[in-house]
């Protein structure tokens, strides 16, 4: 029993930073229908900004948070300018260009910043962990779950309450007709691909405390976080809240039961049955086109 | 044979092969075999400078180029310099294949430095093997090998475990918990370490394989805790080693009552791990840091100087070191004019020289007597030695399977 | 059509010119550069065999590399047995595997491994290719689906250590014996063998995509939907070419495992499968022969490269593959294509230039 | 017997019923015309007849056996064609080829594995001059203009000589010289084809129309010719008097 709570535990924790970093993955593919696979890039160029604001402005990694979205957002924002933006009528294209562009940022952080891992100092505020019963939590963990659920909320809200989301959904319907009403398409393309990087930066950086910072770390998170936006439907927010909480979940109990190999092994059957039967995903967002 | 009669055949072939093509064959066996003697002798480094293993590999490509350059600081081998050819093997094993046969064919190395994992010093087996060349192994590995092609540089499951597993026993308890990457490496140490612990009266509580790069593990760490054993037996290698140890402080999880025991994780893991993470726990390994003998200081002010003051060495990277002046002192033994990969190899056979980590030998069967420490990390990311072998210890490769055993003449059953 | 047809023959009578004469020439029968050469030959093949799934019918299969890695591993358990004699292979041994697994004892013929490594990938491919295009699975979902099962079949092929030898794949082969002539990778008969295998998969690929076919398949990726209505079981023709296109790449990994001499899990990674759909992108995807030269090309200079920028060779590669994607959708084939027509009639028609578009979304339910 | 019986046909998208209890016949040799107002459901009726839709009750006898469960490529195999609203040819496909795509007689794999793409039949030479193409032959589809697009989707049809064409909408954006040319043809295709046609312009559909019906919210409203319908009071009402 104590096991089976703290696994659940567990499986939430991979679930939010799974929600994390396909989050913004899944708003530039909804909007766009671009499927950014640079975007593991933009988490890795998030956990470097960390690293260089913990090592030379001595900022914390709760602390750098606005100023790494910032800086991926506005990473993502160029290339969608120079890039992206030529590529939307040919969407399979993007596949290969955003690859393209990922080797190249690698490439460049490789031989800027260098090859070895770096280390990222996690707060020391968050160290620790709570205990109720046998179930213990790592106070960092908890942290990462909350601010996951709150980047998942703030989205929303931008999406659903604001101006900028109205705009945005109406491009998503039909961009010929937002466009005669004056809405500048190729502003409300580039403003969501930034948003979308820059969400990938905040996943980066709350991350690397745990896992290693390396050039290379993206390319494994972006295939797992694609998937995700795929079972919870296009474009839908609370969908791809959906799949992160369900593939976590399912990834912990499996690998509980059988071992992490196997356990990863079951999940990839099981989303490649689900798309078979259920192409649009869990929860087939109603605002695309 | 020699190599004259090589070049004669050759080039008697050779002209012939133009003529009828499909001849060529006869000519192409001898190609790799023919040394010029040029006026500097090419030697490969195939360490992979992109790629997933490029954190570890591009040391070990620094620390043996620094040797290279040392020597020809120092005036070289009978007044040639090394030419070291550099390829990017990229991770890949399919590359490592290729890019070893450029060096050991195209360009005619003497003999090669290279790699870090098992995969990759297997793929680049066959062309060392086919063409007799000589492949110098840097790396710790699993022994069950003796290739008369590889210089192994590296421990051997008996050197890094026999001192380790008594202490761990005595010191922490008989409960041990294995994890380790999924291939050969990780279950061969698991394999010899269950035959030491039957002998202690030590028991394995669970022993599990995650993914290459697998880097979350809540899972494991939730069945540590409900296994509580006395000791975690870690041969987890590179990222995944990393992320463990973050996870494994962030989950609060004290070394003093459960440390990490690994065989893996030197100091450019801990870097990355961070020195308050690594602190406490232990890694098993013939070669820290901070050794304290001139050769040691020696290293690694050079390499400090080189690669900056942040820049650390390792047992591996010592051994990519080393294994440069082994390949020098046994040039230096052999007729200038006339050298070749396996002269080089029957040269280096017995002997000694002084390293970092102390004096070490190479055996007959290509492995070398190495000295076996066990250290603790410290939050400045260095290694306390806290209990070192009195004696070298001699490497069987074939230690954990009687009636098996690595000898000057390969492999011998009994 | 015609003259897609002229382009394709004198393109390539000029390419088995190069490649069986020039080539060799060239490098002045040096073994070591056949061997390279070889190498690269057998890649053009899984490129080819990728232009026809996914340049001739829009299905962008990232599984390619599955596939590849299956005739790889028949190969290298042929050769591992034979190596072997009569013990166990040593991995297996090593796994306290006790006897010979079920599914390796036949590998010990020559012929059974052939066939095996031409046959298993196309079934497989055959029976993905079954599953989702029966559910009118197309564009992007395509592509996830193949993704999801390359990862989970190298971490099965990872995991079965005993079975497969795990991350350190199928090492010390025998050499290949082949009616009685021991080959030789570094000869120029091997090479003309890698050559001649290109050659076959090049005219087989021309003659489908030339065929009636073909052009159905193209009208398939235009537009599927349409093509039902005109009689067609569009999902009977997807699973022949998907499969036709997975065998091909099962015989390019047995000649990769040759010439390589191991089989290793990381034919099977997604980088490799992603570097096919590059060569095949570079090169022209709606030419079978575009995307064999398209391998050939950017792996010649993947290794001239990586020879002078040791260090930025991986960034270049990266740029020159953006440059492709943006400036020029249809590879180099296009390049061609679009020079040819300038040519012949001043007026270059726009609408000609654009690439393709295969579907990205789901066909609507309505 | 009718070439064609459609019964008590319904097709609900979530709880809207697109089409509500359709009944009709259609005989050999025949234009039946569909006539009502947007979302009446005759775009519909076409696509649960040639199997774009499945419906959710009913029956669609085509020559006496049910095709309602066939998939589309089966209907179409025993002859139902069909033009879409939108004209759809395959843009990068030149003219030649398009029309061989259509010309389906032998639409298995392995004929297609043995067969040239484009055979240039007397056949293909005659659609292409009925529909005043023939010097576009080698020209890519997306070449063409929006008129003679239309006239390629026309003459795909013809070369797929269904027994049974549906057609949606077959003038829309057609000059008043290229819709009389239209229902000359369509006269023309009468000997030997069933044609349904979905049509607004009611000046082409007096032109060729044997039998009209119209329908509304998804059903019947009235059937008969040209002359009672326009005299139909319900229709009248429904549609035509505003």
């Amino acid at each position: 029993m104590d096991v089976v709570l703290n696994q659940a535990f567990a499986g939430l924790s991979m679930a939010s930073i799974l929600l994390i970093i396909a989050l913004g993955l899944a708003i530039i593919y909804g909007t766009m229908g671009v499927i950014n696979l640079a975007h593991g890039e933009f988490v890795m160029l998030g956990a470097y900004t960390t690293w260089a604001l913990q090592n030379h402005a001595g900022l914390g990694v709760v602390t750098a948070l606005p100023l790494v979205f910032v800086a991926v957002a506005a990473v993502g924002w160029i290339i969608e300018k120079v890039i992206v933006q030529r590529l939307y009528t040919r969407p399979l294209d993007t596949i290969l260009a955003t690859w393209g562009i990922g080797i190249i940022l690698q490439q460049a952080v490789r031989l800027g910043v260098g090859a070895e891992s770096r280390f990222v100092r996690g707060p020391q505020w968050l160290s620790g962990n709570i205990e109720i019963g046998a179930l213990v939590m790592s106070n960092y963990r908890i942290f990462v779950i909350s601010f996951s659920l709150a980047i998942l909320v703030v989205t929303w809200l931008l999406m659903t309450r604001t101006e900028f989301g109205m705009k945005l959904r109406a491009v998503i319907q039909n961009r010929g007709i937002s466009e005669c009403y004056g809405i500048e398409a190729k502003k409300v393309y580039s403003v969501t691909f930034a948003y979308g990087a820059g969400l990938a930066g905040i996943a980066g950086a709350l991350i690397t405390p745990l896992f290693s910072t390396i050039p290379t770390m993206g390319t494994g998170l972006v295939v797992d976080a694609f998937l995700v936006v795929i079972v919870g439907g296009l474009g839908s927010l609370m969908g791809t809240a959906a799949a992160a909480l369900l593939i976590g979940e399912v990834t912990a109990i499996f690998s509980i039961v059988i071992n992490d190999t196997l356990g990863r092994i079951a999940v990839l059957a099981g989303i490649i049955l689900l798309i078979r039967f259920r192409p649009r995903g869990l929860f087939p967002s109603d605002i695309r086109r | 044979m020699k190599r004259r009669e090589f070049l004669g055949q050759a080039g008697a072939v050779g002209t012939m092969g133009l003529a009828s093509g499909l001849s060529v064959p006869a000519l192409l066996s001898g190609v790799g075999r023919a040394y010029a003697a040029a006026d500097d002798i090419p030697v490969g480094l195939l360490f992979s400078l992109t790629g997933a293993v490029a954190v570890v590999e591009h040391t070990l490509h620094d620390a043996a180029l620094m040797a290279i350059e040392e020597i020809n600081a120092a005036g070289g081998v009978h007044g040639k310099q090394l030419r070291a050819i550099i390829e990017d093997p990229a991770s890949d094993p399919a590359t490592y294949a290729d890019r070893a046969r450029r060096l050991m064919i195209r360009d005619k190395c003497v003999s090669v430095f290279g790699s870090y994992t098992s995969a990759s010093r297997q793929a680049v087996l066959p062309v060392t093997e086919q063409r007799d060349n000589l492949y110098w192994y840097p790396t710790l590995y699993e022994g069950r090998e003796c290739s008369r092609n590889v210089m192994y540089g590296g421990a051997v499951p008996n050197q890094q475990q026999d001192i380790l597993l008594p202490w761990l026993v005595e010191n922490f308890g008989k409960k041990i918990y294995m994890i380790g990457n999924n291939y050969v490496y990780p279950k061969e140490e698991n394999n010899y370490c269950r035959i030491l612990l039957n002998d202690l009266g030590g028991e394995v509580v669970h022993e599990e394989y995650v993914p290459m790069g697998h880097s979350d593990f809540s899972s494991v760490i939730n069945r540590i805790r409900a296994e509580k054993p006395d000791v975690i037996f870690s041969t987890l290698v590179g990222d995944s080693d990393v992320a463990f140890a973050r996870q494994y402080r962030a989950a609060e999880l004290d070394p003093e009552k459960m440390p990490v025991c690994s065989l893996t994780r030197s100091e450019i893991e801990v870097k990355a791990i961070g020195g308050d993470a690594a602190a406490g726990h232990f890694s098993s390994a013939p070669y820290f840091m901070s050794n304290d003998t001139p050769e040691n200081q020696k290293f690694v002010e050079n390499y400090k100087a080189r690669y900056g003051a942040d820049s650390v060495t390792h047992f591996v990277s010592e051994a990519a070191y080393f294994q440069v002046y082994q390949f020098k002192a046994a040039l230096e033994k052999l007729d200038p004019a006339n050298i070749s990969p396996t002269e080089i190899r029957d040269a280096a056979v017995g002997m000694s020289m002084l390293a970092p980590q102390g004096e070490i030998l190479i055996d007959p069967n290509l492995h070398t007597h190495l000295w076996p420490k066990v250290g603790q990390w410290q939050s400045d990311g260095q290694a306390k030695v806290i209990l070192q072998s009195e004696e070298r210890i001699t490497p069987k490769p074939y230690a954990a399977y009687p009636g098996q055993q690595c000898t000057g003449d390969g492999l011998v059953k009994s | 059509m015609q003259s897609r047809l002229l382009y394709d023959i004198i393109g390539l009578a000029l390419f088995a010119g190069v490649i069986l004469f020039g080539v060799p020439a060239l490098f002045g029968y040096d073994g070591f550069e056949l061997n390279t050469f070889s190498r690269y030959l057998s890649l053009a093949i899984v490129s080819m065999a990728l232009a026809l799934s996914w340049g001739t019918a829009g299905l962008l299969n990232l599984g390619q590399a599955a596939t590849f890695g299956m005739g790889s591993y028949a190969m290298a358990m042929h050769l591992k047995l034979k190596a072997s004699g009569d013990n166990l292979p040593d991995f297996m041994s090593w796994n306290n595997v006790e006897a010979l697994p079920l599914i390796w004892a036949p590998f010990h013929s020559l012929t059974f491994t052939l066939l095996a490594g031409l046959l298993i990938p196309a079934a497989v491919g055959g029976l993905i290719a079954i599953f989702m295009f029966r559910a009118r699975i197309a564009g992007v979902f395509v592509a996830v689906i193949t993704l999801a099962f390359l990862v989970a079949f190298q971490l099965v092929v990872i995991e079965q250590q005993g079975l497969t030898g795990g991350q350190n794949g199928l090492t010390g082969l025998a050499p290949l014996v082949l009616f009685g002539w021991s080959v030789d990778i570094y000869s120029l008969s091997f090479y003309y063998l890698v050559g001649a295998c290109l050659m076959i998969a090049l005219v087989f690929g021309l003659y489908l995509t030339h065929s009636k076919f073909g052009l159905i398949l193209r009208a398939i990726r235009e537009d599927s939907e349409r093509t039902r209505y005109f009689g067609y079981n569009v999902a009977n023709y997807q699973t022949i070419i998907f499969s036709i296109s997975a065998g091909l790449a099962g015989w390019a990994g047995m000649l990769y495992a040759l010439v390589l001499e191991f089989a290793s899990p990381t034919y099977m990674s997604v980088s490799f499968s992603l570097a096919i759909v590059i060569w095949c992108a570079v090169g022209g995807r709606e030419s079978v022969l575009a995307a064999a030269v398209g391998a050939i090309l950017v792996n010649l200079a993947e290794g001239r490269l990586s020879d002078v920028f040791v260090e930025g060779w991986h960034l270049l590669l990266g740029v020159l593959f953006l440059m492709v994607v943006m400036f020029m959708p249809r590879g180099i084939y296009g390049v061609i294509v679009d020079a040819g027509r300038a040519m012949r009639r001043k007026p270059v028609s726009k609408k000609e230039a654009q690439p393709f578009e295969t579907s990205l979304n789901p066909k609507r339910e309505s | 017997m009718s070439q064609l019986e459609v019964r008590d046909l319904h097709v609900t998208f979530g709880g809207l019923r697109a089409v509500d209890g359709m009944n009709f016949d259609v005989e050999q040799g025949e234009i039946l015309c569909l006539l009502g107002p947007n979302g009446a459901g005759k775009s519909t009726t076409l696509d649960l007849i040639c199997g774009k839709t499945q419906p959710t009750g009913g029956s669609i006898r085509f020559q006496n056996l049910e095709i309602s469960q066939m998939w589309e490529f089966e209907r179409a195999r025993l002859g139902i064609g069909r033009k879409f609203q939108v004209p759809s040819v395959y843009k990068e496909l030149t003219v030649a080829e398009n029309l061989s795509v259509a010309r389906s007689v032998k639409p298995g794999i392995w004929h297609a594995l043995t067969s040239l793409p484009v055979r240039n039949s007397a056949k293909m030479r005659e659609i292409l001059d009925l529909v005043g193409l023939a010097d576009k032959i080698g020209e890519p589809a997306g070449n063409l203009s929006h008129g003679e697009t239309q006239w390629l989707e026309i003459a795909m049809l013809i070369a797929q000589d269904s027994r049974l064409i549906l057609m949606d909408e077959p003038t829309a954006g057609m000059t008043i010289q290229e819709t009389d040319r239209t229902a000359r043809i369509f006269r023309s295709l009468k000997a030997n084809h069933t044609l349904i046609v979905v049509e607004h312009d009611m000046s082409f559909v007096r032109t060729v129309a044997d039998r009209i019906i119209v329908m509304n919210q998804g059903s019947k409203l009235a059937e008969g010719s040209i002359q009672e319908i326009e005299s139909n009071e319900a229709v009248k009402t429904a549609y035509l008097g505003h």
